[in-house]
């Protein structure tokens, strides 16, 4: 494979090197762009008439399915509303979705993995049957079940939302409390008589987080991925100021003859999703143990 | 001189790691001749590996590259060979093993595919033939049945068995040399011998160079013709074997040599020891890179580094070997002065050694622990919860601990020492048996009571990296202990900690800083200090120096030593260097299997061992004298598995003298002596 | 082993009637009037929903529904859809398949695609290869799978005419949607790849295979990849789950006929034995797949072929 | 004002056109089940109108002619219709099509909640009067029965599957029609295939032996894009409901032609809730209906592609009431002063309040989007909110529950219908919702109910027509309702398809079709 350019070794490990100082700087360039998208994300999210050109409630019937131009930057879909301000207002709700999700699902679900994890026994093995039980119903289907039964609302779509993800956030706390659990720091709490509480909460739970942290920052986009296919299914809330998921899987039918209106909400889910994953990527680089000072 | 097999001349490496470029390696000058065995010696991070890596241009793969230098095989370049070239040449020519067996083997596949594909690689040969040939080998380096052992895992071999194998596979092709790195490390002082002996046996009669990179020098001085020994990624000396032990000519082969702990060591004086910790790559002193250590260092040292210079083979690199030969030549039993104190800080702990003496306690016969029947089971559960089988980690063991005294516990791993440990400091609960601290019987205490009572156990570990909590400041580790127990103000906790800091010669005003910013040795300190903090009688010592390098152990083991006079400490002391064990412990037992097979005073049980395996156990450790050479009288095989131990004695499926009363009837611990005690129908 | 797989399906079995039961009791739970939404308001009068309240046995108080359920299902009577009365049991049958290959073939996407990428970017740490192939994973899992399709429909079947928009007939129908459900996996593959992969080019043997003079073709592809496969597999396992999600919304797209779509509907319409039996089926492919991992496992992996076959998450 | 007809495909009779091949169709939506007796929704119609013959034809000018029934004669009462039937048809199981075979399916209806049961009215008996007579007897008067029985849900099915089938016959359905049932897989697609031995087909039809079509597919394509694109790419010929902006691009594809059919019944309204405070009042309602911009919603949404919605009823309908056209107009400033009159006051959010109450509108639709409901209950609460009127959506997948709770103000529906009668089930006092009716605006008025009766049961046509007048006048002089959108139902179909027709509710007729090579 590398036959050819190992003929002068020396000189190829040079290239390499210089390729892999270029790398540095490229990946910093996509985490430092991923960082901007999710701030910009979440200043729309919290004062998004201080970006949006126009209110996002306005429907402008004299302006219906304007392509994309100067007086409207991402165009206008079949309301005549204005895209840009409808997907920099559609931040707050999108984002709230993935956030609040993710605190719920992942809180229910790190704390029941954590504590399973960390009693053992009886307890673990009946808490994980209960997780493989949960697994083995698909997460969308139970969202579905719930979002069936609660109605939409921005609220229940969380709750939905959240319902699917518990058991995986669960394993994941849970197969990281077990090792962390074993750790000789660990005993050492316990040699010095350290209550199973304390150790818990001090040595146990803050070492576990990491992979769970990684989890949850790549949660929230899968979470605003899971709303919009409820939205799709037609359980999406429907709100005057729409989510993106929403935008995106209410303007689908206009793909052919208005590609803008959802290509643009769509371009923001993916946009947030990717930078969320970049920078989860790098949240999980600097939390692994192999990597940082210890 | 004829042309050596292998020689290396000014060979610098470099590695680029997050933009920085750090040189672990430098200048490094040496050579191989054919038939040699050449031992690399030096502690961990001094670029031992990195240097046998560099010579088979393996740092290719690490995004690592020679800076400067040659390397020449017979004559041929390897730093400029194309990659194909060299690839037919490794394994071929130059092959390696390596220290960890159970890592170096592929695990998804068998023992003999692998050996196949090296065969296959570098001969033509058909697959029978390969096939054969492997057979031959496995059977060769001592493998029992190796026909099945062809189509097994490597899961499924003992490491023991996986070393051989891997020299198997290093022998494939006929090598002229083998590079074998560190490769008993991780094995038991007898699978050791065993091996040891293996490669002796394979040199002479293949006619090979080995090189071999240990940190021993026990096992240098056993198998060595000539020694290397490096520091800080340069060769300090070299010389043959016998003339570096006779008279080293480097200040820090000097001190490794005096730091080693021997058989025959004085055990009421405490260990010679180097001050200070090896540096790390990213931060080579300059100069001599040994002066901030160096008892001679002068302002040459600190900003010249000495060249390597010497007469016939014996080459040192330092500013000051005549003053210290000079030295060295002075009959000084007192050389233990040369550097009396263990603390790197500079520190003076509150007591002198004499005064330490004076306080030991009167009542040395009192009993602390007294351990009756002692039997700790583990279950193996399959996945509805049902037992599938048991472990016998620890099988009716009886025996009483002194107040004051170090009970030293040695025997092979998966023996139970651990195991006992943590059931006598009540971090498990014994399955049967009892356990009297202080007279009370633990088992039936009540909670609050026995919480009262664990105050007085505490344990240091094994892992210095593992076992303090990374993310906590040292200051908040020590002070935990007393956080649990004491409710002390912020301001008398802190100076608490500094006091305790003090103790284990930590700079106090470091309490703020975290783990990651100290060295082994270092963080062995603070486990030792959160472990004292409480103040106990008792503590449990689990291989609390096997981790560290040689010339920190001998630090650790003073404090612990010194700690033990001033506070009136009473220590289980685990370890796999059975020298330290005789040193520090007053009495010692031998475990093997779940059973304690004998206990005795320490020098009683080295001098007249009465049980057939502790005997093996004495023979099977390396002499760091190569003028003393021996052949090892390694007993043979491997541990049984403890979840089906053998009946009757459990040693006697290894006991040269095993009788079928052995294979019937286990043999109780009963006197010998005054204070030997031996399990054994037919002691020694 | 064998002892091993009887112990492991047992408890496979107990998962899949767990499932069952808590998706009855949350079905139970559930408000809304099924009886009222099965008549979605047409004619009838207080004594006709009674009367087909206590013809569908839901006037009886919750353990007698439950044990009556149970036994039903014990016995492999999965019932009749309150909505139309179809029989449960040959309604999934009628649309097992459909889902079945669409899984295989999205699995098989995600492997292959993953795989490649996973590897293609380890080998090339963090060059430029390295960067195009993990973008390409996490284009994967950043957009909506609806979404995707309708792209892929627009491009592949209307644009390009290349393959059919819709329909369950003939593979040229699965190659849309097994792409759009695939592509998600394949995201997620190619991470855990990707990572497994550098951590085995960090292992010893690795050292050891090139220190016996090896072609890096072969410690790439003849050792280092197999070790990497392995968690991949266990990733497998755990996204059967997301890709029976993922088919509610691909089929709905791709006019497929599949059990995510019944499943969907029968939610919708609180049909509950048509949801207990969907259920039962896909919680039985979960564990299925997650059994056949375990098993292939050994297959691949020695170190489990003794250990790990145990069970348990 | 748009013509009351039904119009008919652009092509004339396809008798220059080959037969043979095979007309994929796909549909938004899939049959529950294609027993007649039990389905109730448009989509399952227009799969089994091509299973099933009915006794009577209705012609898009309302009259009605022979089919099954080759003469029928009314009593004097009006309380019994005697059919006399016509020979030699036979279902496709080779059953002989007979008077007892129609009273079989009748008696079938009767067991059944469906909306066949509802069409055939106050049902008493069917006689069998002798091998081709059949005597259908009623409680009362009802003058929609024709109507009814010329609907596919009175299509007349084969007693002996009837029987054989059992609960499982909407998976076997068995007919006259010129269609036979193959087979059907859900979700995906129901397979036809020509009745070979039929020559008994419609009046409105041209087409007087078997049908042209060897094959007739239903695919089942709910998502739209896949819907359209599947005949863009050709993997369909035909496919409904064609969404508004779909139809101005598919205009210009000369390899597409569109069809429209104006459907009958209630065009899609909002109907208030006259039961809830304070909704109750009618001004309060007329300042909502001044508020509503319907031109502006139908135009924003539709594009041009539907006709506004004046009356409860739809313009091609028996009784509709052209007068009500330009009757009311979108005037903000008419709301605005109704609500300051009625004393409701902005608050500092804009909304108005009274007595610390707010003035909110519940605005309940059904999920999902269909025709854009959805869409439309975003523009009306936009609208509102500009008069100061907070409206609180419900888009919910399960109206069922608010429904038969009352917990809504507003709520759309409409429905497909020939005869006028369709408006008792919407008002008159006892059509409460969930005892079978829909009766939505909880309207209980004598008189409306005695107007709704004589609408039944009157025999003379003029005489319904100005009960019916009376009644729409009424609705909309109460503000009961908001008349949004008549449906026009749209059909996409290759070019290459020709003869489709559309019947008078709107379905499509494939009796006729030809596909050119
Ligand atoms: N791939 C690498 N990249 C960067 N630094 C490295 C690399 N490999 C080794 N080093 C550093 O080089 C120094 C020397 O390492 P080397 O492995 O040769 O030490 P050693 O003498 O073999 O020690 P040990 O006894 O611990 O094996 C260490 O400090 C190590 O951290
Ligand atoms: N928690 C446990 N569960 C099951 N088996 C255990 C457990 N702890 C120890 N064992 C088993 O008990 C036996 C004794 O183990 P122990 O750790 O006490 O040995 P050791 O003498 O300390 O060995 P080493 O020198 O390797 O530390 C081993 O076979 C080990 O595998
Ligand atoms: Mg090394
Ligand atoms: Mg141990």
């Amino acid at each position: 494979m590398k036959e050819a350019t190992a003929l002068k070794p020396i000189r190829k490990i040079t290239w390499k090197a210089s390729v892999s100082l270029r790398r540095i700087s490229a990946s910093s360039v996509f985490l430092y762009a991923a960082c901007l998208v999710v701030i910009f994300m979440t200043a729309c999210a919290i004062a998004p008439q201080w970006i949006a050109p126009y209110s996002p409630e306005v429907m402008d019937p004299n302006q219906l399915l304007q392509p994309p131009g100067a007086v409207h930057l991402l165009g206008t879909d079949y309301f005549g509303r204005d895209v840009f301000s409808l997907v920099v207002y559609g931040a707050r709700d999108s984002l709230l979705i993935g956030v609040a999700s993710v605190l719920v699902g992942g809180g229910l679900g790190g704390v029941i993995g954590a504590l399973s994890g960390y009693i053992g026994g009886w307890v673990d093995v009946i808490v994980m049957r209960l997780i493989e039980i949960l697994m083995s119903i698909p997460g969308i289907l139970l969202a579905l079940a719930i979002a069936a039964a609660v109605g939409p609302s921005l609220f229940n779509i969380v709750l939905a939302v959240s319902a699917g993800v518990i058991p995986n956030y669960a394993r994941v706390m849970r197969s990281q409390v077990l090792t962390v659990k074993n750790k000789p720091y660990v005993l050492a709490s316990r040699s010095i008589g350290s209550s199973e509480l304390s150790i818990f909460l001090k040595h146990v739970l803050p070492n576990s987080l990491s992979p769970f942290l990684v989890m949850a920052t790549v949660g929230i986009g899968s979470s605003i991925l899971t709303s919009s296919g409820l939205s799709f299914l037609g359980l999406g809330v429907i709100k005057e100021i729409p989510d993106w998921g929403t935008v995106l899987s209410q303007g689908r039918g206009y793909l052919t003859v208005a590609w803008w209106i959802c290509t643009f909400p769509g371009a923001a889910i993916a946009l947030f999703v990717l930078s969320v994953n970049v920078i989860g990527d790098r949240v999980r680089d600097t939390l692994d143990p192999r990597k940082s000072g210890d | 001189m004829t042309e050596p097999l292998l020689a290396t001349q000014g060979l610098s490496v470099e590695f680029e790691k997050s933009g920085k470029f750090l040189e672990p390696v430098s200048d490094v000058s040496f050579h191989i001749g054919r038939g040699e065995t050449v031992c690399l010696v030096g502690e961990s991070g001094s670029g031992k590996t990195i240097t046998s890596k560099a010579i088979m241009r393996l740092i290719d793969f690490e995004r690592g590259r020679i800076k400067s230098g040659s390397v020449k095989l017979d004559g041929e370049e390897l730093t400029t060979l194309p990659a194909s070239l060299l690839r037919s040449l490794r394994g071929k020519r130059i092959s390696m093993i390596f220290q960890e067996p159970m890592a170096a083997f592929d695990p998804v596949f068998t023992i003999g595919a692998q050996l196949v594909e090296t065969i296959r690689r570098h001969d033509r040969r058909t697959l029978r033939e390969a096939r054969a040939h492997a057979v031959h080998l496995l059977q060769r380096v001592g493998l029992p049945e190796p026909k099945l052992r062809m189509d097994q895992y490597p899961n499924e071999l003992s490491g023991g068995m996986l070393q051989r194998a891997m020299i198997a596979m290093a022998l494939a092709c006929g090598p002229e040399l083998l590079i074998a790195d560190e490769p008993t490390t991780a094995l038991d002082v007898t699978i050791q011998a065993q091996i040891l002996n293996l490669l002796g046996e394979l040199k002479t009669e293949l006619g090979m160079s080995i090189l071999l990179i240990t940190h021993d020098l026990g096992i240098a001085a056993e198998i060595a013709d000539r020694m290397i020994v490096m520091y800080a990624g340069r060769i300090v000396e070299q010389a043959p074997a016998d003339r570096l032990f006779a008279q080293p000519r480097h200040p820090y082969s000097a001190g490794l040599l005096r730091s080693i702990t021997t058989m025959d060591s004085d055990r009421s004086a405490p260990l010679y020891t180097i001050e200070g910790a090896p540096p790390n790559v990213t931060e080579f002193p300059s100069g001599c890179r040994f002066h901030p250590r160096c008892p001679l260092a002068t302002a040459k040292c600190r900003e010249e580094a000495p060249p390597l210079l010497g007469s016939d083979g014996h080459e040192a690199a330092c500013w000051h070997t005549d003053e210290l030969l000079e030295e060295l030549s002075l009959p000084s039993p007192q050389s233990e002065k040369l550097s009396p104190e263990p603390q790197s800080s500079g520190i003076q702990p509150p007591l002198s050694a004499g005064e330490a003496k004076a306080a030991l306690p009167e009542t040395e016969q009192e009993l602390l622990f007294d351990v009756v029947g002692l039997t700790k089971h583990y279950p193996v559960k399959n996945a509805l919860g049902l037992t599938k089988a048991v472990i016998h980690a620890v099988d009716d063991v009886t025996f009483s601990i002194h107040r004051g005294e170090t009970f030293g516990l040695v025997g092979e791993s998966g023996s139970g020492k651990s195991t006992l440990g943590r059931v006598l400091i009540q971090l498990e609960q014994a399955t049967g048996g009892q356990i009297f601290f202080q007279g009370e019987e633990l088992a039936g205490m009540k909670p609050a009571r026995r919480k009262m009572l664990r105050r007085e156990m505490q344990m240091i570990f094994q892992d210095p990296y593992g076992s303090v909590n990374p993310r906590w400041t040292i200051g908040d580790t020590i002070a935990e202990p007393l956080e649990v127990h004491q409710k002390l103000s912020a301001a008398e906790r802190k100076s608490r900690v500094e006091e305790l800091l003090g103790w284990v010669g930590l700079n106090p005003a470091w309490a703020s800083r975290y783990p990651h910013e100290f060295s082994g040795g270092q963080r062995q300190r603070i486990g030792i200090a959160r472990a004292i903090a409480l103040h106990p009688s008792f503590i449990l010592a689990d291989e609390a120096v096997s981790a560290l390098d040689v010339s920190v152990q001998a630090q650790i083991v003073n404090l612990m030593q010194e700690l033990q006079s001033r506070l009136g400490l009473t220590y289980v002391f685990i370890a796999h260097g059975l020298n330290i064990v005789r040193h520090v412990s007053s009495r010692i037992g031998v475990m093997y299997l779940g059973n304690l097979v004998e206990v005795a005073p320490a020098e009683e049980l080295f001098l007249h061992p009465a049980h057939h395996y502790t005997a093996a156990l004495i023979s099977s450790i390396p002499w760091p004298d190569p003028s003393r050479k021996k052949e090892f009288s390694a007993i043979q095989g491997e541990i049984p598995s403890p979840a089906n131990p053998p009946k009757g004695c459990r040693f006697h499926t290894r006991c040269p003298a095993a009788t079928a009363l052995c294979r019937e009837q286990a043999p109780k611990l009963s006197m010998i002596g005054s204070e030997h005690s031996v399990a054994c129908h037919y002691p020694l | 082993m064998t002892g091993a797989i009887t112990t492991r399906l047992f408890s496979s079995l107990l998962v899949v009637l767990g499932s069952s039961m808590l998706v009855f009791i949350i079905m139970y739970l559930l408000p809304g009037d099924p009886v009222l939404i099965m008549l979605d308001g047409n004619a009838s009068t207080p004594e006709a929903i009674a009367s087909l309240k206590s013809h569908l046995g839901l006037d009886q108080p919750f353990y007698v529904q439950f044990y009556r359920y149970f036994i039903h299902l014990l016995q492999g009577d999965f019932g009749v859809s309150r909505v139309n009365g179809d029989l449960v049991l040959p309604k999934i049958l009628e649309h097992l398949p459909a889902t079945l290959t669409l899984t295989l073939v999205s699995v098989s996407v995600s492997l292959v695609v993953g795989i490649l990428l996973g590897v293609l970017s380890a080998i090339h740490r963090n060059g430029v290869i390295d960067f195009a192939a993990r973008f390409i994973g996490l284009f994967g899992i950043s957009m909506p799978a609806f979404w995707t399709g309708i792209l892929l429909l627009l491009l592949f079947s209307i644009q390009l005419g290349w393959f059919p928009a819709m329909g369950s007939d003939g593979w040229k129908t699965l190659v849309l949607p097994g792409l759009t459900l695939g592509l998600i996996g394949a995201g997620f593959i190619v991470r855990m790849v990707r990572n497994t992969m550098l951590e085995v080019l960090g292992e010893p043997y690795i050292l050891t295979l090139r220190a016996k003079g090896l072609s890096e073709r072969s410690v790439m592809y003849g050792h280092a990849l197999r070790n990497s496969l392995i968690p991949a597999l266990t990733m497998i396992g755990l996204t059967v789950g997301e890709l029976l999600s993922g088919t509610v919304v691909t089929e709905t797209v791709f006019a497929r006929q599949g059990i995510g779509r019944i499943l969907a509907d029968a939610i919708l319409s609180k049909d509950i034995p048509v949801v207990q039996g969907v259920i039962f089926f896909t919680a039985m492919i979960y564990v299925l797949t997650n059994l056949i991992v375990d098993i292939s496992y050994s297959f691949i992996d020695p170190r489990v072929r003794r250990s790990q076959l145990k069970g348990g998450v | 004002g748009d013509t009351g007809t039904p119009k008919a495909a652009a092509e004339g009779s396809g008798s220059s056109s080959s037969s043979g091949g095979e007309l994929s169709y796909a549909l938004a939506t899939s049959p529950d089940s294609l027993d007649p007796g039990k389905s109730g929704y448009a989509v399952s119609h227009r799969v089994f109108r091509n299973i099933y013959d009915s006794l009577v034809s209705e012609l898009p000018d309302g009259t009605f002619k022979p089919w099954l029934a080759e003469s029928w004669t009314k009593s004097a009462d009006g309380k019994s219709y005697t059919f006399k039937l016509r020979h030699n048809v036979k279902f496709h199981d080779g059953t002989p099509f007979n008077a007892a075979a129609v009273k079989a399916t009748l008696d079938h209806t009767q067991t059944l909640t469906g909306q066949a049961r509802t069409l055939i009215g106050p049902f008493k008996s069917a006689e069998v009067i002798s091998e081709d007579t059949i005597k259908v007897n009623l409680t009362e008067p009802f003058e929609p029965l024709l109507s009814g029985l010329s609907s596919a849900f009175l299509g007349i099915s084969s007693p002996k599957a009837l029987q054989q089938y059992g609960e499982q016959y909407g998976k076997h359905p068995v007919g006259t029609g010129p269609f036979k049932f193959v087979s059907w897989s859900e979700n995906d697609q129901i397979v036809l295939e020509k009745n070979a031995e039929y020559n008994w087909g419609p009046p409105i039809a041209d087409n007087k032996g078997a049908s042209h079509l060897d094959k007739l597919t239903f695919k089942i394509v709910p998502e739209e894009a896949t819907r359209i694109g599947s005949v863009q790419s050709g993997q369909v010929l035909a496919a409904e409901t064609v969404p508004p902006q779909n139809i101005l691009t598919l205009k210009n594809d000369p390899n597409i032609k569109l069809d429209t059919a104006i459907t009958n019944g209630t065009p899609y309204t909002l109907y208030f809730n006259t039961s809830n405070a304070p909704w109750s009042d009618l001004k309060l309602r007329d300042a909502v209906r001044s508020a509503v911009d319907v031109d502006t919603i139908v135009k924003t949404l539709y594009l041009g592609t539907y006709q506004r919605a004046w009356s409860v009823l739809t313009p091609g309908i028996l009784g509709y009431d052209a007068s009500l056209e330009n009757s009311v107009k979108a005037d903000a400033a008419k709301a605005n002063q109704l609500l300051d009159e009625l004393g409701w006051t902005k608050g500092a959010d804009g909304i108005r309040e009274k007595d610390g109450k707010k003035l909110t509108l519940r605005y309940l639709e059904s999920s999902p989007n269909r025709e854009k409901r959805n869409d439309i209950a975003a523009i009306v609460q936009q609208q509102l909110k500009q008069v100061g009127v907070d409206v609180k959506l419900t888009i919910t997948k399960d109206t069922v529950t608010p429904l038969t709770q009352g917990e809504y103000d507003l709520v759309g529906n409409s429905q497909v219908k020939a005869d006028p009668d369709i408006l008792r089930n919407l008002f008159r006092s006892d059509r409460v919702y969930g005892k079978g009716g829909y009766n939505y605006v909880k309207l209980n008025d004598p008189g409306i109910d005695k107007l709704l009766n004589q609408g039944y049961q009157e025999t003379d046509p003029e005489k319904r027509k100005a009960a019916y007048a009376q009644i729409q006048q009424y609705v909309i002089k109460n503000a009961l309702a908001l008349p949004i959108y008549v449906f026009p139902y749209t059909v996409a179909h290759s070019s290459s398809v020709e003869g489709l027709k559309f019947d008078l509710l709107g379905y499509p007729q494939f009796y006729d079709v030809t596909i050119r090579k």
